[in-house]
């Protein structure tokens, strides 16, 4: 997708976003023995989107560790091992089956630290695909990251490039705290070039994905490659957008967004979420309060319809955030 | 409604006739769902598709113990069930598709059929999401004085859910009239199931909380419909819920994106020669009551059936966009 | 609490918010046989904030009926029994169980009518007491009103007067969908008149509970009354405060809201929940989309602090809104 | 750490020696908690209060089977648990009242206590919430080759939630070293066990799962130690989860709001007839083993021990306001 018509340098090569991710999952197996994968089928049957295929021949059903169907138990059991010593990395097979682990995650792994007066950390990675796309009809294409993104004691990450697949769970597993990184399931098969030497990358500051003078874009996981769409077409009719990839939404860095709203005055915020509560809210109150006195025009949410995700792919697709409604939302900023 | 209705406290029958039916209705799964397959290759349908092929005696055992007015919750793998359950094919297939002349309108998809005529409660996709709402069905019958059944269709994977072990005991506490149907093909998705329970006798699992409870070989349709007329006239009767476990084998992928890395050729192999299908039709042919022009007949019916239901899907509509926002709340609310 | 100095008129007594709430139950009860309440420690016990003492004794175990513990089931039944023609009253007894609960309710309440196509109604109210203040700790203080008012499919109402404790429920069962009503627990024994004639009350709109020029103070539920209390400290300071009370997250009625702004051009939102992602960040951004060219000022939020609640009396109510930075933030507004 | 840390594999002891310390672990419990009880009427403690009164024998049986590497998950009536484990009574104290020297340093209160150095992990005020932590706790043990036990203690209410079913599987599943302790006092809050489960012997549920189950008399101090030393050898011996109900009653209300309605004064009294700590005097007396000075220097020494925590309490230090945000994180996180 990104990237995809450009000659692939000397030191970097094509891939795709499973394997990126493959390849960190790989990358944290072998640097540091305390680590484990498990979850619903990561082992033998590869992973349910393929991400962990190959890994339990290489590392074996101890560390690629295939669960029961007990979302909360095998969560509250990931905590537990980060509580005595190891390194855990829980995949939840999607966001949608999260919500019977989010009492474990909620009330324990968020809290353990806080309730016992700093005595312990929880440093337990979840990994969640996240997302609509696939014509999975209402119960399986929640986009849920702006809810563990409201819980203190948990870090919320949604990496969206190449890098950022590969780069993001080597830092996530040196953190001593919980942290929640979000897959969408519509990047698993974007192919693009990365660095041969690509490895952790940060997980604490937005970055900015495309400059522009003229409006503030800003989204984070799988909503980034429509909005760069958007950004494209607009710069078509001479508007220029800079595009912000928030990369972790808990904590939020504020200050990356609130720096490109002061220049550009002009904000929208492209979110899969359900607009009512969604995460974009937060992002639309976080520049109402820092950069108020610099709007030249409302901020502007391109957010899901207020449905439950439909089957057929028409109504799907007009369900979720698009480049042309992006389009609309910041033409419409700008009394365009 | 199911064409094989029995009359309350019927015997199991083994009449040409009634074994005849129980063929066809097996026959009437595997073909669709071939078909299905087809389609989706076509990309006619799209989504997850989970195929029952070689499930089949379940649905067509169990089905035909129910009267119209009990009510069925299934799984994602449900299509053998809707039509079974009388849900029209031509309904089921449009919902396939997606199209609004779908059972569901088309907003479900094949995970979600539903049917309120026929009482079929979907179609869920969340493993062990139905099993409260059967029980929560039944409390209602109970409550209103309605000698109604809910039959709730679940798999091996969903046994191990802790929604299991609440719904198997308020049923029991509460004594409710719930069939409880764990359809055990020995694998969730890629977990075998001694893989994922300690426990690999589930019927067992069951007992413990004072549900009748047993096991029954899941490729043989008399042996599936016998035990289920036992259990549909004791709930009947008001002895509470009852547990069948019914041990089958899927012959398919999981669903469409499967590459079974985790079961060998040979083991789909072995478990296919105990094909429900075959195995009915050889033991009436030995017994001389299958004649040679049955199944033939059968399979052309089937046929038409299935070509009828792909012309009604293919000529349905799609919904217009501008209803998006629809069947969100029963009266008009704006968030 | 309120009203508590009004002398009693002939038509009205002095009631609890508890005892409305069961005059509520005891007046569904008796008005359609449909009617049942299902919960834990609902019947014998007399409720866990003894909501439904009483109740077992008069309409017996059948329909005040104690569930074990199994918050995913009972729900869930409860969601089969609207599905086959009752009308049940769920109690989770505090909304911090409700996590496990969750995926009945968002995946089943909140989508089987859109799934079947319109087919059926899930007509099921949920009772769902909610909020910190008792000292409970970090996993017994959550008030997560804001995640389920994300959720299409869903209504959510929060009463936080008698008249509403009275009157909601009866309007709620009266709706063919899934309401989710939260019941502050700082609010049951908030004494105060009604009157004695007092009866369903509609879930539709918001209720503007005192009249002001400058400001508009938007909240709902437990932080009503901080609120007033802020609005009548603001009014010794010559300021005055609107006071909104929400009443209905879902669907929200934007409409009072942004009326009321465009009156006073100053907005603070009060929400007991973690500031990040909390249901005032969607009234805020609500606020920025539909009245941004009216207001003087950025809009502001009081919330809870970004930490589990902490047991000690001083830090939990350090961590929640209180008046006086209500007080604060107003003033701050105003460039007082 | 526990006084009573017995060597690996040590029999059952019957001298004076040992179970004056059983009876002194029981006396310990029932004081301080009758003092907690005091302080609340006294508004030094707040939020939930749940006393263990009744049911010390569970705490001392178990507790004094571990070893100082095992690790502690408890309920929010975890007091007692939290004692017999080592935490000093002083910072126990601190803790219900929310001073800073508190062993959670005030953050976590009654239902919270945490020690670390004592592996005591809680204090969880989620019904069943700990189960499957002290299966992971278990499992990192395991893969790290440590040969711990994780012990967890929750009560008859926890069986029905989903999670026990959860837990129990994947620690018998995985042959986890984990000794579940069932505290069946016969309530969960208000709710008798058989007006909640269809199956009213606990066991049996655990032994399905193909964990080595028992139950045991709860209000025998010697039995249940009996009982824990076998199934924690049996751990240590590799053989996986074991556990183990013990029949108690707690004597008081289920927390400081509960006014029980639910039962009659006469169930609890002729429950009281069973105390464990008079039923172990009495036997100790019968037997020659408890002399007339023994029971008074105990109480006297508790005493000493509850008034030297109440004073620790009382001369804390609330933390200061400005700290209200620590602790969330390990790093600083500015969200
Ligand atoms: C709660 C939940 N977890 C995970 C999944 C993903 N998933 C769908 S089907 C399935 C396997 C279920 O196995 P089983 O219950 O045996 O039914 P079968 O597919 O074999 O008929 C899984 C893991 C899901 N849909 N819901
Ligand atoms: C998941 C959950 N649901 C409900 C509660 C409220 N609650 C606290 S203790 C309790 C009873 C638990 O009974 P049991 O497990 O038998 O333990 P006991 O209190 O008798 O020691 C309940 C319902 C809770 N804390 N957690
Ligand atoms: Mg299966
Ligand atoms: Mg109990």
């Amino acid at each position: 997708m990104i990237d995809a018509d450009i000659t692939v340098a000397a030191a970097s090569r094509m891939i795709t976003y499973r394997d990126a991710m493959r390849e960190a999952l790989r990358d944290a197996l072998l640097r540091d023995e305390r680590v484990f994968l498990m979850g619903e089928d990561v082992g033998c049957y590869g992973g349910c989107y393929a991400v962990s295929k190959g890994l339990y021949d290489e590392f074996g059903p101890d560390r690629i560790r295939d669960t029961p169907l007990s979302e909360s138990t095998f969560v509250g059991a990931g905590i537990g091992a980060a509580l005595n010593g190891m390194r855990p990395i829980v995949e939840i097979m999607t966001v949608n089956f999260s919500l019977l682990a989010l009492d474990q995650i909620v009330n324990n792994a968020a809290t353990l630290r806080h309730m016992s007066g700093g005595q312990v950390s929880v440093p337990v990675v979840f990994r969640i695909p996240t997302g609509a796309g696939r014509q999975l009809a209402a119960q399986h294409s929640h986009s849920l990251e702006g809810w563990y993104a409201h819980v203190p004691g948990l870090r919320v990450v949604a990496p969206a490039t190449l890098e950022d697949a590969r780069g993001m769970l080597w830092t996530a597993l040196q953190d001593p705290d919980p942290v929640v990184m979000f897959e969408h399931v519509m990047l698993y098969n974007m192919e693009g070039t990365l660095d041969a030497a690509a490895g952790p990358v940060d997980i604490d500051r937005a970055a900015v994905r495309r400059a522009g003078r003229d409006v503030t874009l800003i989204t984070y996981g799988g909503s980034l490659f429509k909005t760069l769409a958007a950004a494209e077409a607009l710069a078509a009719d001479n508007i220029s957008a800079e595009v912000v990839d928030l990369r972790s939404l808990r904590p939020l860095d504020a200050e990356t967004v609130l720096a490109s709203v002061a220049r550009t005055r002009r904000a929208v915020i492209v979110d899969e979420g359900w607009r009512t509560g969604s995460f974009a809210a937060e992002v639309s109150a976080r520049i109402m309060e820092g950069a108020f006195w610099s709007l030249d025009a409302p901020v502007a949410r391109v957010c899901t319809a207020e449905v439950p995700i439909p089957y057929p792919r028409h109504l799907e697709q007009a369900a979720l955030p698009q480049p042309a409604a992006i389009v609309a939302a910041v033409k419409a900023l700008m009394g365009a | 409604m199911s064409d094989l209705s029995p009359p309350p406290h019927a015997k199991p029958r083994l009449t040409r006739d009634h074994l005849l039916g129980l063929l066809r209705q097996m026959v009437r799964i595997r073909r669709f769902e071939e078909r299905c397959g087809e389609l989706y290759q076509q990309e006619k349908i799209r989504g997850f598709l989970h195929l029952y092929i070689g499930e089949e005696a379940v649905a067509a055992g169990v089905m035909g113990c129910l009267h119209p007015e009990d009510a069925v919750v299934a799984t994602y793998r449900e299509h053998g069930h809707a039509i079974l359950r009388g849900v029209p094919m031509t309904a089921v297939m449009a919902e396939m598709y997606g199209k609004a002349e779908g059972c569901s309108h088309g907003r479900g998809g094949s995970m979600h059929l539903f049917d309120v005529g026929t009482r079929f409660f979907g179609g869920n996709a969340i493993v062990a999401g139905g099993l409260p709402l059967a029980v929560g069905m039944a409390l209602a019958d109970r409550m209103r004085g309605l000698p109604r059944v809910t039959a709730c269709f679940f798999g091996d994977g969903a046994v191990a859910e802790g929604e299991f072990h609440e719904s198997l005991n308020l049923a029991a506490l509460w004594k409710l009239p719930v069939l409880f149907v764990c359809e055990n093909n020995l694998y969730a998705m890629g977990t075998r199931l001694d893989r994922a329970q300690s426990q690999t006798d589930l019927h067992l699992k069951a007992a413990v909380y004072q549900v009748a409870s047993e096991a029954v070989d899941g490729m043989d349709v008399v042996a599936v419909e016998a035990a289920a007329r036992r259990m549909t006239d004791a709930i009947r009767d008001g002895a509470g819920p009852q547990f069948l476990e019914c041990r089958t084998y899927r012959f398919r992928a999981h669903s469409m994106f499967d590459p079974q890395l985790y079961r060998d050729k040979a083991e789909v192999d072995d478990w296919k020669r105990h094909d429900p299908v075959a195995r009915l039709s050889a033991w009436m042919r030995e017994a001389g009551m299958l004649h040679d022009t049955d199944l033939p007949t059968i399979e052309r019916e089937t046929e038409a059936e299935i070509e009828a239901a792909v012309a009604f899907a293919e000529a349905g509509k799609w919904e217009p966009v501008e209803d998006l926002a629809k069947d969100v709340y029963t009266r008009e609310v704006h968030p």
